[in-house]
């Protein structure tokens, strides 16, 4: 019998702590950012799709063609082209388009990079109604870059 | 648990499914081919099939401590005694080896009361005939191990309560972990 | 009496009643939003109209918008009066409740009694909706709906009866003047004479909140459970009636309390302070509106019962302190009275 | 629950609990044979998300097997991570530094604890109760939120390399680490308070759902769900991997095998976690996040290996059957909640349907991970 008047008694104990956790939850500040209008700077390692550097120097980018990004690549998102020419050591990057359809973001390319050509970018609110928006031209990316 | 006696009782299991098996059962197996198969030169065919018995294999390397290759009927035995040894199936795989026209039906067992110990039981299979009698009567974990299975691989396991496809749509018609799979 | 003025009375009284439990449905929709943003740290609606005031009527404007669909299958009749038969109950109480010593359409003798007998039939349109829905979810939620509120009709009835023998009337008028002359007077606190006032009281606000399907009570609903129990199939004024019909029976039993427990439109100070003393429609809202707050703090603060505790709360805890307090109120009556 | 079903031959109906719906999180499909609130049979129905990644892994190299394992169980993707990649690193033999070794708990750590707390607000979601979800995910957020500065993803991380980790880590994420122990000390007292001291919850928890010792045995199951049957069964302790062995934690266990047992144990491993992230980064030494020398091709000799680890819902394990070619002639991936779930069928016969759901929560399943 005493058990089971102190069984309530706890109970109801509890139920009150439990309500003035809440009440003073009530009375502090949103921890919400609210996101059309404010929005986060993302961190220097966030992963976006991958584009070429910029070296500041030269103006271009450090490729070399040796196609390890696309042969590391899970999903066989890159594509890469690389063409002989005149008066240049090795091979020059003609082509360089990215399926961010199929990435994964696992940074694979980017590990596997010899010369450290690429990086991660740091876009986040790609948003389209088309894929084809999704298929990446690097080296027309690059060009752009200011 | 007394890991001697289970290793025992494998073993006797083993030699038991050997007898069946005249031109086997005249080899014993106790070497450890765990090292021999590190030693092979690393090439794109696979090993040649193991024979029957109980290999004790380096735990370090391989993350068993006992790997067991019995018959196929023998199996529910095998579960039997792992069961009363106070071990739980953590596992049950496939593995199609299409160059010796068999496939391997893979029983990871592992030891939750105490010190970890390890048994890996495996029972080779005809490829064009895949039956295996079911552990699910010893383990009831078994049912949904053996239907994946049974999904990934074809292998009918006899006397299961519901052998049907689990992961896989109940309407298809493949089994994508055979190595001739091409797709659908 | 003049028979037109009386009339002219009545529907000015009605179509104010109406009006009064519709914004308040409304507008308790946007506290109980708003009061749950906050209780989690969030802000709520807040794009349409300052603080998202506008918000309930946006969410009216979409309701009335939508289609109304009726599953193939359905009972129709049935299906369609569900709603309907939560919404009029709840206005028809309204006419009966005093918001102050003025402020009230009608003044029955058996107000009390009235009240209790048209909150009763809420229970049958949720159990019309979810029969007449044809889903699965939502005869177990109807099913669920009439066990707990013909569990906790008992214990309810049961306080106030002991209500009743304490003030000695069933109209409400005369419950609230009883309790004249401050907060010790209440019905609420020992000091009135009852010494289980403060039992009575929380056993009234447990039942009423069991009765208005409320967290953690909302069996019916269970939207875990039920996905959304009875009202499952419901869409656009259907589900919006419901919807209405859940927060002005919240209303409806807030004010109840208020008057039974809290003094009804009397300050909680003594009537020789000026202003403040003085009793009003304002302290009437207050209590009111106090106790609203509390039923949504509840609901964003506990996890739902299952039907098994629901009941035994009902029969092992609440009907024997009930039925204890109403032998021992009857005793202090025939006691002091 | 003391009540017992009611009798054989009243009226029974069938119930299709999913594949959407708001408690089984994910597309899970439970055909429910009910006899009025109670049920008689419970048949979890799988395969809505089955991406077959056991094929995926014969068609890859193993490095590009990699990213698959931050989709299986998504909620505490670095565990698979360290499971897959100190298999591949047992098989070729590849050593790893020892502060990518702290790297990897540290982090490992901080996913278990944001991956319990996520289940822990969708726990008292089921049971009705919204708020502290709300609460779980501010404290999961700032894990995120560090957690994001050092991989660079927020959910699917794919963050260690065979020999080490993708990138170094920076005395902030330290310092932060460190932050967010001392801000869940404080935040843990607040969860007991709100939620495991309710009498509410308590009433739906306790005795619901017991699931023994033998059933798990039987079944399989491990993790929390073992460990709150009473089974002091934690793979960082039983077969140590990493640096766990010269870390000192408890492993929680509780033997009622209820609900409540279950939750306890998840409640209490948090702070095992935190006294494992706190240790670890006040042990972790200076030097290199990866080793001197990674084959590229990775070409492990034939045979067959296991490997398994402690991930947050139970033993992760992955049996790889290597042919000597870079990539796998066979991987299979053990998923603790696939064993966890089977038990279902047979523990909730005779539930409530509220308890059933309740006890369905309580194992913590999430369905990427089971349909692989």
């Amino acid at each position: 019998m005493a058990g089971y008047f102190t069984n309530i008694l706890g109970g109801a104990k509890s139920l009150v702590v439990g309500l003035s956790i809440t009440q003073r939850q009530f009375f502090k500040k949103p921890i919400t950012l609210q996101y059309p209008w404010e929005s986060l700077e993302m961190t220097p390692r966030y992963r976006g799709h991958i584009q070429l550097i910029k070296n500041a120097e030269s103006g271009t980018h450090q490729c070399i063609s040796c196609g390890m990004c696309e042969k590391s690549c899970p999903s066989d998102c890159i594509t890469i082209k690389g063409e002989k020419q005149e008066g240049v050591k090795g091979k020059v990057l003609v082509k360089y388009e990215l399926d961010f359809t199929k990435c994964s973001l696992c940074g694979q390319c980017i590990a596997n990079c010899k010369p450290g050509a690429i990086e991660f970018s740091r876009e986040y609110n790609l948003a389209s109604t088309r894929k084809e928006d999704f298929h990446y031209d690097l080296l027309k990316r690059l060009k752009e870059q200011k | 648990m007394n890991k001697e006696n289970v290793i025992q009782e494998l073993q006797a299991l083993a030699a038991e499914g050997m007898a069946d098996q005249p031109e086997v059962a005249s080899v014993a197996a106790v070497a450890g081919p765990a090292g021999e198969e590190e030693a092979k030169p690393q090439t794109a065919i696979p090993p040649e099939p193991r024979r029957n018995g109980v290999l004790e294999v380096d735990y370090a390397v391989r993350g068993v401590h006992v790997d067991v290759q019995i018959q196929g009927d023998q199996v529910v035995r095998a579960a039997q005694i792992l069961d009363e040894a106070g071990m739980t199936l953590e596992a049950i795989t496939g593995v199609d080896w299409i160059n010796d026209q068999e496939l391997e039906v893979v029983y990871d067992y592992s030891y939750t009361g105490g010190s970890c110990f390890r048994v890996v039981v495996r029972a080779r299979i005809s490829r064009h005939e895949p039956t295996i009698p079911t552990v699910s009567g010893v383990f009831p974990g078994a049912n949904w191990h053996e239907r994946e299975t049974f999904d990934f691989f074809g292998i009918h396991f006899e006397g299961h309560p519901q052998l049907e496809y689990l992961l896989l749509p109940e309407d298809c018609d493949f089994h994508p972990l055979l190595k001739d799979f091409k797709g659908c | 009496m003049d028979l037109g003025i009386n009339v002219f009375e009545m529907v000015i009284y009605l179509v104010g009643f109406i009006a009064f439990a519709a914004a308040n449905a409304a507008y308790l929709v946007w506290v109980e939003r708003k009061g749950a943003a906050h209780i989690q740290r969030r802000t709520g609606p807040k794009e349409v109209g300052p603080y998202g005031l506008l918000q309930p009527l946006a969410d009216g404007a979409k309701l009335m918008s939508k289609q109304f669909i009726i599953p193939a299958g359905v009972d129709r009749p049935l299906f369609i009066l569900a709603p309907i038969l939560t919404m009029v109950p709840a206005i028809m109480i309204f006419v009966t409740i005093p918001f102050s010593e003025t402020i009230l359409a009608r003044d029955f003798n058996i107000g009390l009694l009235m009240i209790l007998a048209f909150a009763s039939v809420n229970v049958l349109a949720l159990l019309m909706g979810g029969w007449a829905s044809r889903n699965k979810y939502a005869v177990i939620s109807a099913a669920r709906v009439v066990s707990q509120n013909i569990a906790y009709e008992i214990p309810m009835l049961i306080i106030v009866i002991t209500i009743v023998l304490i003030s000695g009337s069933m109209n409400l008028t005369e419950i609230v003047a009883g309790q004249a002359g401050g907060i010790l007077h209440w019905n609420l606190l020992p000091t009135n004479g009852n010494f289980l006032g403060p039992i009575t009281f929380i056993i009234f606000f447990i039942c009423s909140l069991a009765e208005t399907n409320r967290a953690p009570f909302d069996l019916g609903e269970a939207e875990s459970e039920l996905i959304a129990g009875f009202h499952t199939e419901y869409s656009s004024m259907g589900f919006g009636l419901f919807f209405m019909g859940e927060y002005a029976n919240i209303v409806i039993a807030a004010a109840l309390t208020t008057i039974l427990f809290l003094g009804g439109w009397y300050s909680p100070l003594p009537e020789s302070i000026p202003y403040a003393g003085a009793s009003s429609v304002v302290w009437f809202l207050v209590k009111m509106y106090l106790l609203i707050w509390l039923v949504v703090l509840i609901r964003w603060t506990y996890p739902r019962v299952t039907l098994w505790s629901l009941l035994n709360l009902s029969w092992k805890i609440l009907i024997p302190f009930s039925l204890f307090n109403l032998l021992a109120s009857a005793g202090l009556v025939k006691l002091l009275g | 629950m003391s009540s017992q079903p009611l009798s054989q031959n009243q009226e029974r109906f069938e119930l299709n609990l999913g594949p959407q719906h708001p408690a089984t999180h994910g597309v899970l499909r439970v055909k429910l044979l009910m006899d009025g609130e109670y049920i008689v049979d419970a048949e979890p129905v799988l395969g809505y998300i089955h991406r077959m990644h056991e094929l995926m892994g014969e068609n890859r190299s193993w490095a590009q097997y990699l990213p698959n394992m931050g989709r299986l169980d998504y909620l505490s993707a670095l565990s698979y991570n360290l499971g897959y990649v100190e298999l591949v690193e047992k098989m070729a033999g590849i050593e790893v530094p020892e502060r990518a070794e702290y790297i990897r708990v540290i982090t490992t750590e901080m996913n278990r604890i944001s991956s319990h707390l996520l289940w822990f607000g969708a726990f008292v979601l089921d049971l009705g109760g919204f708020t502290p979800l709300l609460y779980a995910f501010d404290d999961r957020e700032q894990i995120l939120d560090l957690l994001e500065a050092v991989t660079g993803s927020r959910l699917t991380y794919c963050y260690y390399l065979f020999g080490g980790c993708y990138n170094d880590v920076e005395d902030d994420f330290l310092s932060g680490c460190l932050a967010f122990v001392k801000r869940l000390r404080t935040r843990l007292p607040m969860y007991h308070n709100l939620v495991t001291k309710n009498v509410i919850l308590r009433q739906r928890l306790e005795g619901v759902g017991p699931v023994s010792a033998e059933m798990c045995r039987k079944y399989g199951a491990t993790g929390p769900v073992l460990r709150g049957s009473g089974i002091n069964y934690d793979l960082r302790k039983n077969e140590p991997y990493s640096i766990y062995p010269e870390l000192d934690f408890d492993v929680p266990v509780y033997p009622e095998g209820d609900s409540m047992a279950r939750f306890m144990v998840r409640m209490d491993e948090m702070e095992q976690c935190l006294r494992i992230i706190e240790q670890a980064i006040a042990k972790i030494p200076e030097g290199p996040v990866m080793a001197e020398k990674v084959p590229k091709m990775i070409k492990p000799a034939a045979g067959d290996y296991y490997h398994a680890v402690e991930a947050a819902r139970g033993t992760f394990a992955i049996r790889a059957v290597s042919d000597g070619a870079n990539q796998a002639y066979r991987m299979k991936l053990r998923s603790p909640t696939f064993s966890n779930l089977s038990l279902f069928q047979e523990a909730s016969r005779g539930m409530l349907l509220a308890d059933g759901l309740a006890f369905m929560g309580s194992l913590d399943l999430v369905i990427p991970e089971i349909d692989r």
